[in-house]
């Protein structure tokens, strides 16, 4: 049985308890990162819908191959997060830190298929501001959006990567045991950001493929 | 009766060392997670920026004196109110009551030894710094002339200031904002002592988790609305461009979906505090106790769905006008209901006059001038006629800052004793109160009226007919800095040669008092319960004479 | 200036609009005498050892009270949401407007067109008991059109128009200001609103010249140039006054005594170096290349006017 | 080590079959999108998007193991975000 005392902080009388804090800490967290993220959907729907067919032909030239791929190296890793958290519930230490390390390589793969795909978005100056070549105007709004959609989210993918590099370092020198609570925020953070890629795929890649 | 009154064993007395013993160091504070240091680290950071934008302002009503201006350029006459409204809201409204008191009470009100995340704590503490020094830069490095609001296209194109800094310091304090939130309502979920059920929660415990809940989903709008006038600005993203097919007017939409709430969050705290000095100074529980608590939710919720009524000239179609001034007039209903409440909470009292209770009646006057012009704001038709007016300004410094700080010196003054366990100057502190309710009035209620007379906000040169107007206003302002000023000493005297307080000098009910003046490290010498309902003021002895001659707790028993 | 041209009530619905307002007062003032007063009776009478009886009130009666003024306070808010409400779409559903007058707002001024063609700056003549239609919008920032004695205000947005109608009852001269924050000299974004018969209106239609006379095109420029910030009496930079130095003798930094005329506030602009003014630091930049000769032509006129009082210093402070 | 091969297989089980389903839902809504659909296009991705978030959330995130509380926050967020798209629709739909 590994020794618990290093899993307890202050003020928590129980780890059952702390791990319940931990894990509603997070969810309140998330609350303000759905309405952070909000503002950006909301911003987006209503251009969208009075710039319609703007938005289709700025989005058919977005890069599908790099967001789908995108899209599956986040879903695997989603399920290599799962597999971390539940490997640490039932102290599988070895288990636990390969997941972690699987899904940060996978964070990693993202950002560097994300890396490839904005140079190809570069090289074809799909930048807004001069030499901008699309038409009509509005479809500079929805390539604005796209930087700023993608780039939010690629730094939450970022802060993510280095919790969990963070997360497993202490793991491996034994700093904190894995069964405390940190893996149950670190798990639902991470499905999180997963969770806005759901969106963001259908609404920068998927529009304008028709 | 004596088995609610704590009798400590000498052994454990001495055992127990103030928070303020806890390490004398600089880094002992610095590196601190207790709930209690924290506060005094808000509390000293706080009040440095309210007197930074207290002379942004100052100057402002300096210059107003003459229609023509005297001392100041367009230029600098614009960033001094920006500045003056971006420190007062984001550096000191905002955070004043939640990251002061809350830090320092609500974890005792409800018995537990410290809030749910205390390095969480400290990081929030270390944001709202971060964000500082960006404001500070952005005072050093010549200002900002957006307003506070921040509006675009003028703010991502047309400004010639520090828009960039100015917006990310605010960025960066919104997320110690978030941080307290979380915090705070993870506390009062998990950490309540025994016995301590919703419906025992003291009122200012519910109004910290309602601001809270307010602060959570309501900053990171504003985080991302600032965000994209940053990326505008800086990378030419075009959001909010109309060239392109933009709408600024969508700015301001996500803009005032934070800062309608952002109006809660600076009062919501403000209703919690002084239905807690009520209660202690009129010897009564508060009257309708459970409809304060659905009116604290209501305002949190409702609260969220009254933005555009800063925008009923802003562009907004007439129909969103109509639904927005409705649910602004619904979201009033609330707000009259707990004016009468503490009305109603004085009758049958025995009333006393100390400091914090005028500064609570200052606050509940204030509240009820600035709540019925609201209702005037709410109306489209006079909303049109008078919004962008000095009836504007003087309505919501009327709530924000005359609500807000009253509630705010009423709550130092009450837990004065308890946070450093001397006693202030009863007299200087009721000198300062009564200064502080007729230097507002006086420098407001000629704003009133010179902004439906048709005085533009924001005016540098302006009409000389309304000159008699500023000059009552700045008159007015100088006596309200007096009045702010005048704490600073007695409050810093008392700290060296006050008396000794007690644990509970107000004869008040809650945990807070309950514990050693100032208290433990971890608040309680012993896991305290509770058995009542809050505010049992008419249990423990009627008179504050009685009170005196024997202390008696409020309810439950630290034992 | 008088505070009538702020405040007269100039159409119908500004004078409902002041009704609705007394309206609310007098509601707002019950309710703060209401509050006040049991307050102030309150504390005095249970005033801490006063004699006054004490004890607790049935619970039952206290859950009654707050309906009762949960229901009051809801029922009156209602009715007063009804009743601005209802003022409110009586004024949207405006007859087929009458004339219809265009209005640009840049930084910082507003420029008018009407139907037949003639322009006006910082003015605004409309005639008596007419619909009118403003269609506006804006150069740049956001700015906001306020007629105080219409009641009416509405912001003015870059790309877009918004619009603003009315009917004038009364004719006279009232205020006409920007009332949405602008930048630098929002605050002399001012002008003003003349109401006046329809037969003057024709015959001041008629007598206006096409386009803006240079001194006024000079005021935009001095404005939207920036030298405003700095020539403007109270500015903390050092610069000279400009109103009557037309024509005056000026003392020169090097000795020498000239006469202001319009060869030498030309040089002003474009040579800054050439004559300076005794007494006054060397700040003022040099515009040559940044003005074509046409602008310097209406600059000219404009510091001209600021000697002759045609037109208004642009302080806000006294046409 | 305490874990036994059956605590393995149900670690594994069922975190897989929501991948998949993952995976198959994100395969479909690729493929749909290339399907001229007009404004349908877009209603199958979000119905799909949506679906997804909730096996993700109530499969990946544990949300079906979640205490009420839990449950209640996590969809605040989703009720908060109604109100900023209703109320700003309620604007940009009726400008005209």
């Amino acid at each position: 049985m590994t020794d618990l005392s290093g899993a307890l902080q202050e003020p928590w009388p129980d780890l059952r308890l702390q791990r319940e804090a931990v894990g509603l800490g997070m969810w309140f967290f998330l609350a303000s990162e759905v309405l952070f993220f909000a503002a950006l959907f909301c911003s987006y729907a209503i251009y969208r819908s009075f710039n319609a067919e703007a938005f289709r032909i700025a989005a058919a030239h977005t890069k599908i191959v790099y967001g789908s791929i995108n899209m599956v190296l986040l879903l695997t890793s989603s399920l290599t997060m799962t597999v971390a958290l539940r490997a640490a519930t039932i102290q599988l230490r070895r288990l636990t830190l390969l997941s972690l390390g699987a899904t940060a390589a996978l964070g990693v793969a993202f950002l560097v298929t994300k890396g490839l795909e904005y140079y190809a978005d570069i090289n074809e100056n799909l930048v807004p501001g001069p030499g901008f070549p699309l038409k009509p105007a509005a479809t500079a709004i929805f390539w604005g959006l796209y930087w700023i959609m993608t780039g939010v989210h690629a730094l939450h993918l970022t802060a993510g990567i280095g919790v969990v590099i963070a997360v497993m370092t202490l793991f491996w020198r034994g700093t904190i045991p894995v069964q405390g609570s940190t893996m149950e925020g670190v798990a639902i953070y991470w499905h999180f950001v997963d969770t806005v890629w759901i969106f963001l795929y259908p609404l920068i890649y998927l529009a304008g493929r028709s | 009766m004596s088995e609610m009154t704590l009798q400590y064993a000498p052994t454990e007395e001495s055992v127990a060392t103030s928070y303020l013993d806890e390490g004398h160091t600089v880094l002992s504070w610095l590196l601190t997670t207790d709930h209690k240091r924290i506060a005094i680290l808000y509390a000293l950071s706080i009040t440095a920026f309210f007197f930074i934008g207290g002379v942004a302002i100052g100057l402002v009503r300096l210059e107003l004196i003459s229609p023509t201006g005297w001392f100041m350029t367009s230029d600098e006459y614009n960033r001094a109110f920006t500045i003056h409204g971006i420190i007062m809201v984001w550096f000191f409204l905002v955070p004043s009551i939640p990251a002061t008191m809350g830090n320092f009470v609500l974890p005792m009100m409800i018995g537990a030894p410290d809030v749910a995340f205390p390095r969480l704590n400290l990081l929030s503490w270390y944001l709202y710094l971060i964000g500082a020094s960006f404001t500070v830069y952005v005072l050093l490095s010549g200002g900002v002339d957006t307003g506070w609001t921040f509006y675009p296209p003028f703010s991502s194109t047309y400004s010639h200031s520090s828009v960039v800094p100015a917006a990310i310091g605010v960025f960066v304090v919104g997320f110690s904002s978030i941080a307290t939130g979380v915090n705070f309502m993870a506390t009062v979920h998990l950490l309540r002592a025994p016995g301590m059920t919703w419906f025992r929660l003291p009122l200012f415990a519910w109004s910290m988790y309602v601001v809270s809940m307010v602060m959570v989903l309501a900053t990171p709008v504003l985080a991302m609305s600032l965000l994209l006038i940053c990326a505008e600005r800086l990378f030419g993203l075009p959001i909010f461009d109309a060239s392109v097919g933009g709408d600024p007017v969508l700015f301001q939409h996500l803009f005032w979906f934070y800062s309608h709430p952002a109006v809660y969050i600076m009062i919501l705290p403000a209703m919690g505090v002084v239905s807690e000095v009520f209660a202690c100074f009129a010897r009564r529980r508060v009257f309708g106790y459970a409809f304060m608590v659905y009116a604290l939710l209501t305002i949190g919720v409702v609260g969220f769905m009254v933005w555009g009524h800063h925008m009923f000239v802003a562009g907004q179609s007439p129909l969103a006008n109509l639904i927005f001034s409705f649910l602004s007039f619904i979201v009033a209903v609330p707000s009259a209901i707990k004016v009468f409440n503490w009305t109603a909470t004085l009758y049958r009292g025995q009333i006393g006059f100390e400091a914090p209770m005028l500064y609570a009646l200052g606050f509940l006057g204030l509240f009820t001038i600035g709540g019925l012009t609201g209702l005037f704001l709410a109306s489209v038709p006079i909303d049109i006629a008078a919004t962008d007016s000095y009836f504007v300004v003087a309505h919501f410094h009327t709530i924000m800052v005359g609500g807000t700080v009253s509630a705010f010196m009423a709550g130092i003054h009450y837990w004065w004793p308890k946070v450093t366990g001397r006693r202030y100057h009863e007299f200087a502190a009721q000198l300062a109160a009564i200064a502080m309710f007729l230097g507002f009035n006086l420098t407001f209620i000629p704003q009133f009226i010179m902004g439906w007379l048709g005085m533009p906000r924001r005016y540098h040169f302006y009409p000389d007919v309304f000159q008699i107007w500023h000059v009552l206003s700045s008159g007015g302002a100088a006596m309200l800095a007096v009045a702010y000023l005048m704490p600073l000493g007695y409050l810093g005297w008392s700290l060296f040669n006050g008396d000794r307080a007690g644990d509970n000098p107000w004869g008040a009910t809650g945990l807070e008092w309950q514990t050693p003046s100032p208290p433990p490290k971890r608040n309680f010498l012993r896991p305290p319960q509770v058995t009542s309902a809050p505010y049992q003021y008419h249990d423990i002895g009627r008179a504050r004479e009685e009170v005196e001659q024997a202390p008696v707790e409020g309810r439950g028993d630290a034992r | 200036m008088k505070l009538t041209e702020f405040t007269t009530a100039a159409s119908d619905y500004a004078a409902h609009v002041d009704a609705l307002f007394i309206l609310l007062s007098v509601v707002s003032g019950a309710v703060v005498a209401l509050v006040a007063g049991l307050i102030t009776y309150f504390l005095i009478r249970y005033h801490k050892g006063s004699g006054a009886p004490r004890g607790e009130t049935p619970e039952r009666l206290d859950r009654e009270i707050e309906i009762g003024w949960t229901a009051a306070t809801s029922f009156l808010f209602l009715f007063l949401f009804w009743w601005a409400a209802s003022r409110q779409l009586s004024a949207l559903a405006t007859p087929e407007p009458a004339l219809e007058i265009h209005v640009v707002a840049k930084q910082w001024m507003w420029r008018i067109q009407h139907p037949s063609g003639a322009r006006e700056i910082d003015e605004l003549h409309v005639p008596v008991h007419t619909n009118v239609r403003l269609i506006m919008t804006s150069q740049d920032a956001i700015h906001d059109l306020y007629l105080p004695a219409l009641r009416l205000k509405q912001d003015v947005l870059p790309d877009r128009y918004t619009y603003l109608s009315f009917n004038a009852t009364k004719t006279g001269v009232f205020h006409l200001t920007c009332a949405e924050f602008c930048g630098t000299d929002h605050s002399v974004m001012a002008g003003r609103l003349v109401v006046v018969t329809p037969e003057e209106y024709s015959r001041w239609n008629a007598a206006v010249p096409e386009g803006d006379d240079l001194a006024h095109q000079g005021k935009a420029l001095f404005l939207s140039l920036g030298c405003s910030g700095c020539h403007t009496p109270g500015s903390t930079v050092h610069a000279p006054d400009l109103k009557g130095v037309y024509g005056s003798a000026v003392q020169l930094a090097d000795g020498r005594t000239v006469t202001a005329d319009e060869a030498y506030l030309r040089d002003c602009i474009l040579l800054p170096d050439k004559n300076r003014v005794a007494g006054f630091p060397p700040l003022m930049p040099n515009f040559s290349g940044a003005v074509t000769p046409g602008q310097v032509i209406s600059l000219v006129a404009y510091v001209k006017s600021l000697s002759s009082q045609s037109v208004d210093t642009g302080q806000g402070a006294s046409p | 080590m305490n874990g036994s091969s059956g605590d393995h297989e149900t670690l594994w089980r069922g975190p897989l079959l929501a991948w998949s389903a993952l995976l198959a839902l994100a395969a479909i809504s690729l493929g749909s999108a290339y399907l001229p659909l007009g404004a349908g296009n877009v209603a199958v991705n979000l119905v799909i998007a949506v679906v997804m978030a909730a096996v993700l959330a109530i499969f990946l995130m544990d949300l079906r193991n979640g205490t009420t509380l839990v449950r209640i926050v996590a969809s605040t967020g989703l009720f908060w975000m109604i109100f900023m798209f209703v109320l700003t629709f309620s604007d940009y739909l009726s400008r005209g």
